[in-house]
């Protein structure tokens, strides 16, 4: 039974823990976002909702094992001389092949025959994130800038209390 | 209110739980993510259409610049919106100034404003590598725009806001900031000028004759970064100048 | 990558959210949301995204505390939740 | 140059946006040309797309030219159903421009040139979203498009102006993250972000997968929330109802029609409705929903004393016309939602022009401050006679025909319930305008009347016929609303045309037509 027990957790723990911890932070993100009373400690939960969405995206293009997405730079190097030529020989793919065929006999110690895309984890998760980062952070200024104005109009950041002048600043005209 | 809250979010927590079995393991290479033909394409062939080491920069930059085009109007959308709030409509712009801040050594530190001193050039020339190396090393347009912005933003807070604003008063950042999309769409119109699609930069090298395409979509690439660490950098400190002065660009913290 | 140092950032960030949307004072709200960013920020660069831990480190853990301090500092610091 | 039309739409949007960031902050007059000069271009271009849409089928645009593995790059992709949508959503954004020639007058402060920059950019969200074809671009443009309407909403004069941007900013971040966090379940299981590549994908997965599942639902939710769908509308009325008068005009027609549209797009092109309609059982429940929305959308429509107010909750119950039309796996149900995006557009745009111009000639807030308006704003009333005719579905205005291809889907797919509170709500709009009507043709009972000529003898004199920048854009908006009825079978042809592209007719309303014909 304990085994049994284990397994699971492993199973759909331990795999998917990142996940699991993603979803936590958006559930607490989220309801600091609903439930709190002050403007600044929802906008604060609205910055951690959108971090544990980037945090679900870039746990999707991890790969075990992988290093980071940017070419070796020997590799880089030789590539590029491969890819100019390439270019100036208006014969790109074999141009190519052949280059790197040379330079993979040149330097032996870096296998620089083919790019592996399992040695590489996914980029394309990354970029989609770093265009959520920077508009997560465009839509906190924003309300930020909001959230002034809300002060200079009503002197206070708790919603009940703004709710609570509305009402009166209704009543009266 | 708690508790509408507290069951969305248990409902919405279960929902987004409840497919987590489905889900490939964390890590899996062959995920459908991590297998499909896009991804691998990024991985196998950025050397070769752009001999960009750094996927991700050719992904931003030249895959996927339309989004990166658009991410940059958000960045200045954020930097207008700002001060579209927060200005108190003003019938008469501008009228007589208020004294400059002749106060400024009084007012702030000396080590802080030494350190500064020292701590913001080598900031700003960290900025500039980040912006030019982002082909080769993590980095780009909107890393260094943002710490090129942070060391504005430093001086602010050091030396006060208003000799900062002197510095880079508000026309000349906000024109600054444009002019970073400018730079970023004007090379889109390059290429639909050269008879190509928007953003196509392998097209630019009839513009330099000893140019390989591979080559002029590197270079475009940096050049778009330029213009993206223009707006970033010069926007984030008009975030910070008007969000830290109630949009009075007076005083400051 | 480590999975210990993993499991025990992720561990550490919970409770950094938590701390930061319980604390009543709103400045230390805002640090503890930095050192939050800054940790999803390691995550990520153990994570192989140096990119986007490197844009989380400059604009979340930086720009972001910035402006969450500056807009505290004109408005008002405690908070009633 | 014709090929790059897609892109060029945005394209005159955004320089002129720039331009007119670069250029009216020195001199402020430029402003209003430049913008309206950008938005004639865009509906010039719009129309092109529409014409070479008609002549050649779907248009795929791949940016950057990077087609070979479809989806490596972004793809722009119009059939006739955008293109229809993208002339709406500019024609729209021209009108008001038009439309705002008073505020440069008026207004001479800094911000002028911030608040047409933050419009042209809002177009130019608006559009990018209808044309696009990749699931993330959609995401950043809809945060564009938000992030600019945050602006203009909270630039209003009025203190609650900022409140209410404010639970807009939650409400919209909470609608567009749920948008990406189902975008990225749906990239997790598919890995692509190509609508149409995500549709095959879903189409070759082995057995049902309840990634897909918690997707939709999660993409669903969080447009329903940016359309304001029944129980999540709560940030709509307070935020259309506090903006300057030029940023309602906008606002109010285009975000939720594109939400809806959106939502289309995600059934049709992404999703498919074959795995739409036939792996889920929801269509009944968000009919339902639908019906809730209407008949709630038009309650408290009855219930609202300010008339900008009482439009917002009309929207409420036009969206659930939409979501309803759309959800009953009807062929009907589908053309009536699409044409009814395009006529909604246009009443709820001639709405608001006659709200801004009261609001502006005669500072009128509530509805019974109309009284004697027909004396008074002969003009003004005419145009908004039309919308509101419309809006009630009296022939031969587009508000009818919308309806009866509604109900029409509601009949053949036995949704009797909806065509119930189709027929009530529209029952509700005849009783609210004819109530308007009224008032503003006989004024209030005397004694009511004598009081309130009391309290406003400063105002009396002030009221007079509103200037013809204001009138133009609303008698064009009446005259569209017009031709848009009497053209109604040629755009539905063009609706049906894009429909059988993409198959939307579920297989068992294929086997029921087939029976039919």
């Amino acid at each position: 039974m304990s085994v049994m027990g284990s397994f699971i957790i492993s199973q759909y723990v331990l795999d998917h823990f990142n996940f699991w911890v993603a979803v936590i932070l958006m559930m607490i993100g989220l309801y600091a976002m609903i439930t709190k009373n002050n403007l600044i400690k929802k906008l604060i939960g609205m910055s951690i909702f959108q971090t544990a969405i980037i945090l679900f995206y870039v746990s999707a293009g991890v790969k075990e094992g992988a290093t980071i997405p940017i070419l070796e730079h020997h590799a880089a190097e030789t590539e590029q001389v491969a890819a100019g030529d390439a270019g100036a020989e208006h014969g790109s793919v074999v141009g190519a092949d052949h280059d790197v065929s040379k330079s993979s006999e040149k330097a032996p110690a870096h296998e620089v025959h083919e790019i592996n895309p399992d040695d590489y984890s996914n980029p394309l998760p990354h970029v989609l994130m770093l265009t959520a980062i920077v508009v997560g952070v465009a839509t906190l200024g924003v309300a930020l800038a909001v959230a002034q104005v809300i002060y200079k109009n009503y002197g206070t950041l708790e919603e009940d209390e703004i709710l609570a002048k509305i009402k009166a600043a209704e009543n009266d005209g | 209110m708690k508790w509408i809250g507290l069951i969305a979010v248990i409902f919405t927590g279960g929902l987004l739980l409840s497919a987590m079995d489905d889900f490939p393991n964390w890590g899996d290479a062959h995920s459908p993510a991590n297998s499909s033909p896009v991804s691998q394409y990024y991985i196998e062939q950025t050397m070769t259409d752009s001999g960009v080491p750094n996927m991700v920069t050719a992904v931003l930059a030249d895959y996927r610049g339309y989004d990166t085009m658009f991410e940059t109007v958000v960045v200045l959308i954020a930097g207008i919106a700002i001060m579209a709030i927060l200005r108190v409509a003003k019938q008469v712009p501008g009228g007589a100034k208020p004294t400059p801040a002749h106060e400024v050594g009084d007012q702030h530190d000396i080590i802080i404003g030494t350190t500064c001193r020292l701590l913001i050039p080598v900031l700003q020339l960290f900025a500039l590598y980040v912006i030019a190396h982002g082909h080769h090393s993590p980095g780009g347009g909107f890393q260094g725009g943002v710490i090129l912005g942070a060391s504005f933003i430093l001086a602010a807070i050091a030396k006060g806001l208003d000799p900062a604003l002197q510095r880079l008063p508000e026309k000349r950042y906000v024109k600054l900031a444009f002019v970073g999309v400018v730079i970023y769409v004007s090379f889109g119109v390059a290429c639909l000028i050269l008879g190509e699609n928007f953003l196509d930069y392998g097209v630019l090298h009839e513009l330099l004759p000893t140019m390989s395409a591979e080559e002029a979509r590197s270079h475009s690439m940096l050049g778009v970064e330029i213009g993206v660490a223009f707006t970033v950098s010069m926007i984030m400190f008009a975030i910070y100048a008007n969000l830290a002065s109630k949009g009075e660009l007076e005083g400051g913290l | 990558m480590i999975w210990q140092f993993d499991i025990l950032i992720l561990i550490f960030l919970v409770v950094t959210a938590v701390i930061s949307l319980q604390v009543k004072d709103l400045l230390a709200a805002s640090m503890v949301f930095g050192t939050y960013s800054f940790l999803i920020c390691l995550l990520w660069a153990g994570m192989g995204a140096v990119d986007v831990a490197f844009t989380e480190a400059t604009v979340g853990a930086g720009i972001s505390a910035v402006i969450l301090i500056a807009t505290v500092y004109n408005t008002r610091r405690d908070s009633s939740d | 140059m014709a090929e790059q039309y897609p892109i060029l739409v945005l394209l005159v949007l955004l320089f002129g946006a720039l331009l007119v960031g670069l250029s009216g902050m020195a001199d402020r007059r430029v402003c209003f040309p430049l913008t309206v000069t950008a938005l004639g271009l865009a509906v010039a271009v719009s129309i092109g797309i529409l014409q070479r849409v008609m002549d050649g089928g779907v248009i795929r645009y791949f940016v950057g030219g990077w087609s070979r593995p479809v989806g490596i790059g972004i793809e722009l992709r119009i059939d006739t159903i955008n293109a229809l949508v993208l002339l709406t959503v500019t024609t729209v954004g021209l009108l008001t421009a038009i439309f705002s020639f008073r505020r440069v007058r008026d207004d001479k402060t800094e911000k002028t040139p911030l608040f047409y920059v933050l419009y042209l950019l809002l177009i130019m969200g608006l559009s990018g979203m209808v044309i696009t074809g990749d699931a993330f671009n959609l995401y950043v443009l809809l945060e564009v498009s938000s992030l600019t309407s945050y602006a203009l909403i909270a630039m209003g004069k009025s203190k609650r102006a900022a409140t209410a941007a404010f639970s807009y900013i939650i409400m919209g971040t909470i609608g567009a993250s749920f948008y990406l966090l189902g975008v990225g379940y749906l990239y997790l299981r598919t890995g692509t972000l190509n609508m149409m590549e995500i549709h095959q994908a879903i189409l070759a997965l082995d057995g049902p997968s309840s990634t897909i599942v918690v997707a939709f639902v999660l993409i669903i939710v969080g447009l329903m929330i940016k359309m304001a769908f029944f129980p999540l509308f709560g940030w709509l009325p307070n935020a259309y109802s506090y903006c300057p008068s030029s940023t309602s005009c906008v606002v109010a027609p285009l975000m939720t029609k594109v939400g809806v549209y959106v939502m289309v797009r995600m059934m049709l092109t992404v999703f498919g409705t074959e795995w739409v309609f036939s792996n889920l059982q929801y269509t009944q429940w968000l009919v339902g929903m639908a019906v809730v929305a209407i008949l709630a959308g038009s309650v408290m429509a009855l219930a609202q004393v300010e008339l900008k107010k009482m439009f917002c909750y009309l929207i409420v119950a036009e969206v659930g016309y939409m979501v309803g039309g759309a959800w009953m796996a009807n062929h009907w149900g589908m053309v009536g939602t699409i044409y009814h995006i395009m006529g909604d557009a246009f009443m709820t745009l001639c709405m608001f022009l006659a709200a801004g111009i009261f609001l502006k000639q005669a500072g009128v807030v509530r509805i019974d401050q109309l009284d004697g308006m027909f004396r008074k704003m002969p003009w003004t009333m005419a145009g908004f006679v039309v919308g509101a005719l419309a809006m009630i579905g009296i022939p031969p205005t587009c508000g009818f025909f919308s309806k009866l291809y509604l109900i029409r889907g509601g009949m053949e797919s036995g949704h009797w319930f909806y065509v119930g509170a189709l027929l009530i709500s529209s029952l509700v709009n005849a009783v609210l305008f004819f109530r308007i009507f009224e008032i503003a043709y006989f004024g209030k009972n005397p004694a009511e009347g004598h009081a309130a000529h009391h309290e406003e003898p400063s105002v009396q004199p002030v009221i007079k016929e509103a200037h013809p920048s204001s009138l133009i854009p609303l008698y064009l908006t009446a005259a569209i609303i017009l031709l848009l009825g009497l053209f109604n079978g040629q755009i539905v042809e063009l609706i049906e045309h894009s429909l059988n592209g993409v198959q939307v007719i579920g297989t068992e309303i294929l086997v029921e037509k087939g029976g039919q014909g």
